[in-house]
């Protein structure tokens, strides 16, 4: 297993290169995420705060 | 089944679309690149003699690499869409691939840069295909940086498309000058030779991972897509009567 | 119509006698440029030959970007350049006009100057015509490139950052066949022949594309 | 000779400004927007030079849209927008000869010299720009009016900085420019007097409801 | 708490625009300065907040001269000048705050939004400065008239570009200030009926003959 | 008396963050400056560690510069600027504000990406922080000369570049010692104290003055 792990030495930089790529991508999609989430939440506050005004309105 | 492009070339219909897609894109995305690497690190060790363990780098590296170009050309393509047909969603769409396709380049420059480390003993040296990589990064963040420094949604698709446009006709010109410093004879392109090189073992895992890159591409960038959808259409009534915009309004 | 480019043109140049020190200060940039290397570097002959070409251009490239940020941008803001836009003349004739005044203003003086360069560097006296014809060649697509980037970013907030990051990775080929020349003059029985071409098509091409290009986007940074 | 506008939409951000917003003006007539603060009169303005694109709709010079026929309608036009125009480093006469030049007219200098002083400039004409104040910089502006031969004259807010003397002079001149077969659109918060020729009002405030204006009225 | 203003001269380039002004301005007192474009209207506010200096003369507020007072003169000042000292990148909300704290006041953000909706514009208060209109950047910067506690307040040319209702709007904010013992030194050109307290006026034209004036009038 | 102090570098601070994208971008233009020149002047190791001193400071003047020219002007132009003169506080306190917020938004992203010119010219580690330190120094020194002349220039025409004259020859002794560290430090034996204090003492004495001499120059440019 430890065998496996180190790749004949090489295991640092396959393992770090694999890291990098695998951590950049899961990044950018939990940052989408996130995104989505604060947008809609933006939006529902937003939706609402244009309903209470209409109805002040009418 | 005819597709209407048209009708989904709308904002409003693309949003649902995409998102019955996006699922479908994910899975894809994950078999192929989990499948590729499983074969790429239990399937090839034959191949690969302790002396060459590093080899394996190949899968991620080659992949990101592929995919930071094609990004590339997948961007421009939607951005000359939008300046001839002027469809805001090509707009979106090439917004949408241009962060996707520098978090390739990233991928890329991170790996080979590792790479580089274990077959040549340093991190970076001016080779001709990494310093076209650089210069590749350098025109995705000036294509994003122009398009977040404009505020206006309607100059900034333009603007940016236009230099997309630009860095087209001009990335050619970059890449041929690095290739050849000296125009009587050009350095090797160590991308050809290479490839010919692979075994076939590692290439089928090389080729499989590439092909998850590019789902998890399509993924993200339809994820992105619906994002902008979603910012720059707030106000209208078809956002507001999105099932995930409405429902959890009756929970408060 | 022409009339359009020569009154722009004239204008520029008399803008710019009224304020001499812009001409003097791209040209103070680039000497400083220059000569900041051989305190770095040290005075050793050998080295300074090999890093003048690419010191030389760089710091061209560098000066001429230094005035790009104002090349639309002070049209923009007193409104003169909606004027221009709505002239009853090509709007490319027009860029064609700032442009010229760019270069004129911005990149011969540096073709000027250069000898200067010959001079720090210990360069023969060959090598420093072949620099001169060279810059003669290459900061007129310096200019038009620039163009470009100004007006796509014209009335931008760090507009003067913005317009370099997006036109130096555009200046490369420019640099590195420039540079290329410039060295290749300096070694014995191989011809520079090629270097020249390849910027004359570089500059060609700039000199067709980039007025229209220009023209595009600057009608969509005003809109 | 007529300005059509036909069924004009103009969106800014999310709101839009106006729409179905249809015309006609021929010569011999001034139109006067109005409209409060930020219900888009300088975007209609704008969009009416071609300097900006409207979202629907079209706007035809002699019957044909003015994106087709750039230079005989830009040669017919001439626009005043909120910036005057003026270059700091240069003196008053240096900038209305650009200026008039530019827009494709050349002059002499005397004809230069007696436009400045006719709007009141007199003693100011070698001066840099950058020492006149804002309102004698408006009235550099305007100097162009007074030689210019275009028909069709789109003035924002044209009255603004001037003093009781300039804005008499500029009305006279709008008028007989009315009189004289021309066209004029303008934009104006002030009161001001227009000619006695045939005027046309358009309230963008009355085109839509916009939620924000309601309570200033 | 007066104003004193003693024998003051602003000359620019070769001309004198004004010499020998004097004139004492006390609380409830509005000064409006009048005068054709050109004659140092806005040099003399300029002179008259420190911005500028003059050539000969001194102004005083409580009995010193404003250059010895700094702190205590400039807290009791509010100025706008031609430009509205609005960040295009801020929203309005955000530059009504920063100003306020500039000018050494906090206020809370109700107050913030009270005062933005009293000046009218509701519904405008989180949008970028960029996207309003001039008249809506104008009334962002008059906003911050009705939070200050300035005493004295010196206004180059408030109504420009402002609509109507705008204008209705600021002239009742200026009354009630003079009345509460405020003291308003204003120039404008466009006819304002101004409020019922002491209204002084200077005119710039008569001071001193100037050339360039005399085939105006 | 503070308090302006907290809110022009907050305000100056929320302004950049509202464009996230333009710190990225000065860092970009860095790193896009420091790429060139091996492109230019080619990639044999000793060349590039000879001229990597050099080349990072000249990278970090060019930085500091294109956003100078936007120091006070953006202020003066949409009349904040008489705001903040007109301010019930210190106007050089003010000026503290403004200029330590260029340095974070320009100097300090600069010092943390140098290590990547060290990628790039093969430089040892030791150098490198070498290198970090003396951007560290010398950086906050160009912010603040840099802050008279964009002071003495405001509202001129050709602004931007017109400061860049008069900044250059102020740089130089800053140029020249921060390259000397770093060349120094790839020296067996020699220390490199003196010029770190050389640094220091330039540093210092332009934190005393600067803030003032702006403070006069801004009151004379807006008169
Ligand atoms: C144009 C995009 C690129 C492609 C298609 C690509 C492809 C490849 C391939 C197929 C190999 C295997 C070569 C072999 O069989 O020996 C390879 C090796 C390598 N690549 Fe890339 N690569 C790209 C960009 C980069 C970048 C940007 C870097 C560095 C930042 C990089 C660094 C390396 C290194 C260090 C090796 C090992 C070379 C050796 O062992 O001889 N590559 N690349
Ligand atoms: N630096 C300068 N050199 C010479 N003359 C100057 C300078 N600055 C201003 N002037 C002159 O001073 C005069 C007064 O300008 P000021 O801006 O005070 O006028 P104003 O009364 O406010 O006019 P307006 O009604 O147009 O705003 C103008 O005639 C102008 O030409
Ligand atoms: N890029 C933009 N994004 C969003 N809204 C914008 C944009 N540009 C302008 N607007 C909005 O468009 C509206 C119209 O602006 P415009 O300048 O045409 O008004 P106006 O009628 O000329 O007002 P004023 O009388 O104040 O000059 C304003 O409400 C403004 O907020
Ligand atoms: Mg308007
Ligand atoms: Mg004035």
């Amino acid at each position: 297993m430890s065998e496996f792990f180190s790749m004949g030495g090489f295991g640092v930089f396959i393992w770090s290169a694999m890291g990098v790529a695998m951590i950049l991508m899961i990044l950018e999609v939990f940052s989408l995420i996130m995104k989505r989430r604060v947008l809609i939440k933006q939006i529902k506050r937003n939706n609402r705060l244009n309903q209470r005004q209409r109805k002040n309105q009418a | 089944m005819k597709i209407n492009w048209f009708k989904y070339s709308a904002p409003m219909s693309f949003y649902p679309l995409a998102g019955k897609l996006i699922p479908l894109f994910w899975i894809a995305a994950i078999v192929c690149i989990a499948g590729g690497l499983y074969w790429g690190f239990f399937k090839t060790a034959d191949v690969l003699n302790d002396q060459k363990q590093y080899y394996r780098i190949i899968y991620v590296h080659v992949a990101s690499a592929w995919m930071a170009m094609w990004l590339y050309a997948v961007m421009v393509f939607w951005a000359m869409l939008g300046l001839i047909f002027n469809t805001r969603l090509s707009y979106m769409l090439a917004s949408a691939t241009a962060i996707t396709g520098t978090v390739m380049t990233v991928i890329a420059l991170a790996t080979g840069a590792i790479w580089g480390k274990t077959s040549w003993g340093t991190y970076w040296d001016w080779d001709p295909k990494l310093t076209s990589f650089l210069i590749l990064l350098f025109v995705y963040i000036g294509y994003i940086a122009l398009q977040s420094a404009i505020d206006d949604k309607r100059r900034s698709d333009k603007a940016s498309a236009l230099l997309a446009l630009v860095g087209l006709a001009l990335v050619p010109i970059i890449y041929y000058a690095v290739n050849c410093p000296d125009p009587t004879e050009c350095a090797s392109l160590h991308q050809e030779s290479s490839l010919k090189r692979v075994e076939s073992n590692i290439l089928i895992g090389m080729l499989v991972t590439t092909l998850g890159f590019w789902m998890y591409s399509f993924a993200t960038t339809l994820m992105r897509a619906r994002i902008i959808i979603l910012e720059r259409e707030r106000s209208t009534t078809w956002v507001s009567k999105l099932a995930e915009i409405t429902n959890s309004e009756r929970k408060h | 119509m022409t009339s359009a480019f020569w009154i722009i043109l004239k204008r520029d140049l008399l803008l710019a006698l009224r304020r001499r020190s812009e001409i003097f200060t791209v040209l103070f940039f680039f000497v400083v440029v220059i000569s900041l290397f051989p305190l770095g570097v040290g005075t050793e002959e050998a080295v300074l030959k090999k890093i003048a070409p690419g010191v030389v251009w760089i710091a061209a490239l560098l000066a001429s970007t230094l005035a790009l940020d104002r090349l639309f941008s002070a049209d923009y803001e007193d409104g003169t350049l909606e004027k221009i836009v709505l002239a009853p003349s090509f709007l490319s004739i027009s860029v064609l006009a700032k442009i010229l005044a760019h270069w004129l203003l911005t990149g011969l003086p540096l073709v000027l100057i250069s000898p200067l360069v010959g001079l720090f560097y210990h360069l023969p006296i060959n090598t420093i015509l072949v620099m001169m014809l060279v810059l003669l060649i290459g900061t007129p697509v310096l200019s038009m490139l620039g163009a470009i980037a100004a007006a796509l970013t014209l009335g931008l907030r760090g507009g003067g950052v913005l317009v370099s990051l997006l036109v130096l990775p555009l200046y490369i080929p420019v640099l590195v066949y420039g540079a290329g020349a410039i060295s290749t003059s300096m070694m014995q029985g191989v011809s520079i022949e090629p270097y020249i071409l390849l910027l004359l098509a570089f500059s060609l091409l700039a000199m067709v594309f980039s007025p229209w290009v220009t023209a595009v986007a600057l009608k969509i940074s005003i809109e | 000779m007529s300005l059509v506008v036909n069924n004009l939409q103009c969106i800014r951000g999310e709101k839009e400004l106006f729409s179905g917003l249809s015309f006609v003006l021929t010569n011999k007539q001034l139109m006067r927007i109005e409209g409060q603060n930020g219900t888009g009169k300088t975007t209609l303005l704008r969009t009416l030079c071609g300097l900006s694109q409207a979202d629907d709709g079209e706007v035809l010079w002699h019957n044909l849209t003015i994106k087709k026929q750039d230079e005989v309608f830009r040669n017919e036009l001439f626009y005043l927008g909120h910036h005057n125009a003026i270059k700091a480093d240069l003196s008053a006469l240096e900038n209305l000869q650009i200026n008039t030049a530019l827009a494709g007219a050349s002059y002499s200098e005397e004809q230069l010299l007696q436009a400045l002083e006719d709007i009141g400039l007199f003693g100011s004409e070698y001066k840099s720009s950058a020492q006149l104040s804002q309102g004698q910089k408006r009235r550099v502006a305007l100097a162009g009016l007074l030689l210019t031969n275009a028909k069709l004259w789109i003035l924002d807010e044209p009255f603004v900085a001037l003093d009781g003397f300039a804005v008499k002079k500029l009305q006279d001149v709008i008028a007989s420019h009315v009189e004289n077969d021309g066209t004029v659109i303008l934009t104006t918060h002030q009161e001001v007097p227009l000619t006695q020729g045939k005027i046309l009002t358009i309230n963008l405030d009355q085109s839509n409801n916009k939620p924000n204006r309601s309570d200033n009225d």
